[in-house]
């Protein structure tokens, strides 16, 4: 599963793109605490999760071809 | 009419002066055009905790900002008698006193491309995943967090 | 603070686009800017009754016109806290599709920037004793109405 | 009285810039109706007049020594 890291997530995982383990399909909630077990220093961060270029939320499902990106609270412009 | 598809927004380093004259210029050619409305996003040399702020290097999730910015063009143009509408926006450093951020609404009558413009603005800082890195003198750095 | 006299704000003929553009590089070294907002006023090709508009000749009121915007400036510096605003207006002809209207309003943060502009805008068109002559191909004429 | 005109109204008085015999001392009502004696074509017309460039209502008192302007409807911008 390829997941792309923006912003000041970078800082705590430290690389821009990643490819997890996955199992065969999970939900974005459990996609949460996967990384969240990974990389402590993300608790209490918030951040969306896109799941090929849409939006999640924490129920929808992901599958192992789809592209993940972590997004922290934007601030372009 | 024929349809629109996501234009690509983002250009390296700051915007120029003299590019924004220019695109003002091209548009002397529609006479249907009464008013346009510009605004121009510039770095700010903020001092923050005694650092003071040289810069800021932008990063996007460009595809998704395209694909974003598309669906704001949509809205707009659905809601707005415009005539044109061009966005653009800044990636890597743009140094303190240089344009990261131009958005250019035309229309016949003032009131649709000021709207326009005010609108589009506010969702490209809500909307748009791109990210803004504050760059101290004393390299150092802190993340930009949009108001 | 020193205090603010009145400034002259016509120009003879169009607003020339490169104009605007160097007016926006030197806001430049004024690194507490964040944002700038621009209304530019362009002259519509409007067809009325068949005749086609080619050109708005402006004339005013200056004196009166130079004090009535000393006022309108002093009121929106009052009210909005802007780094600096810039007027120009067109005396004489400006042909269509030519810039008549120029106002350039900074601040730190844009929404001051943005509602100073427009409030501006609107009060320029509102209260200058200034009168545009819409002038037809076929060599005729009417008066503008501001809407 | 130096009367100073603008916009349609020169169409109608046919000049940008005159001197009126003026009494001493009127009232800018008095003015309207002594220019409408002149320029019948200013009937319904609409405009205000300027006193030493400050709006003046009908009220208003007129020395021969005042500028005045007559101000069809603005349309700058």
């Amino acid at each position: 599963m390829k997941i792309l890291v923006f912003g000041q997530l970078t800082d705590i995982i430290g690389q821009h793109e990643y490819v997890m383990e996955s199992i065969d399909e999970m939900k974005v909630s459990s996609l949460r605490q996967q990384l969240l077990n990974n990389y402590p220093a993300l608790l209490g961060k918030k951040y969306l999760i896109a799941v090929n270029k849409k939006m999640a939320d924490d129920n929808a499902k992901i599958e192992a071809t789809d592209e993940i990106a972590l997004l922290p609270p934007f601030s372009g412009g | 009419m024929s349809e629109r598809k996501p234009k690509n927004i983002f250009v390296q380093g700051a915007v120029a002066p003299a590019f924004i004259g220019d695109s003002i210029a091209k548009h002397a050619t529609n006479t249907k055009i009464g008013g346009h409305s510009i605004f121009l996003g510039q770095v700010r040399a903020d001092e923050i905790e005694g650092k003071k702020v040289t810069g800021i290097e932008y990063t996007a999730y460009e595809d998704m900002a395209l694909q974003k910015m598309f669906e704001i063009r949509e809205d707009i143009f659905a809601k707005y008698p415009l005539t044109c509408m061009h966005v653009y926006h800044s990636l890597g450093v743009v140094a303190e006193g240089e344009i990261c951020l131009f958005v250019f609404t035309s229309s016949a009558h003032r009131k649709a491309a000021i709207d326009a413009c005010t609108e589009c603005v506010e969702r490209i800082k809500a909307e748009l995943p791109v990210w803004g890195k504050e760059i101290f003198a004393e390299n150092d750095y802190q993340w930009k967090v949009n108001s």
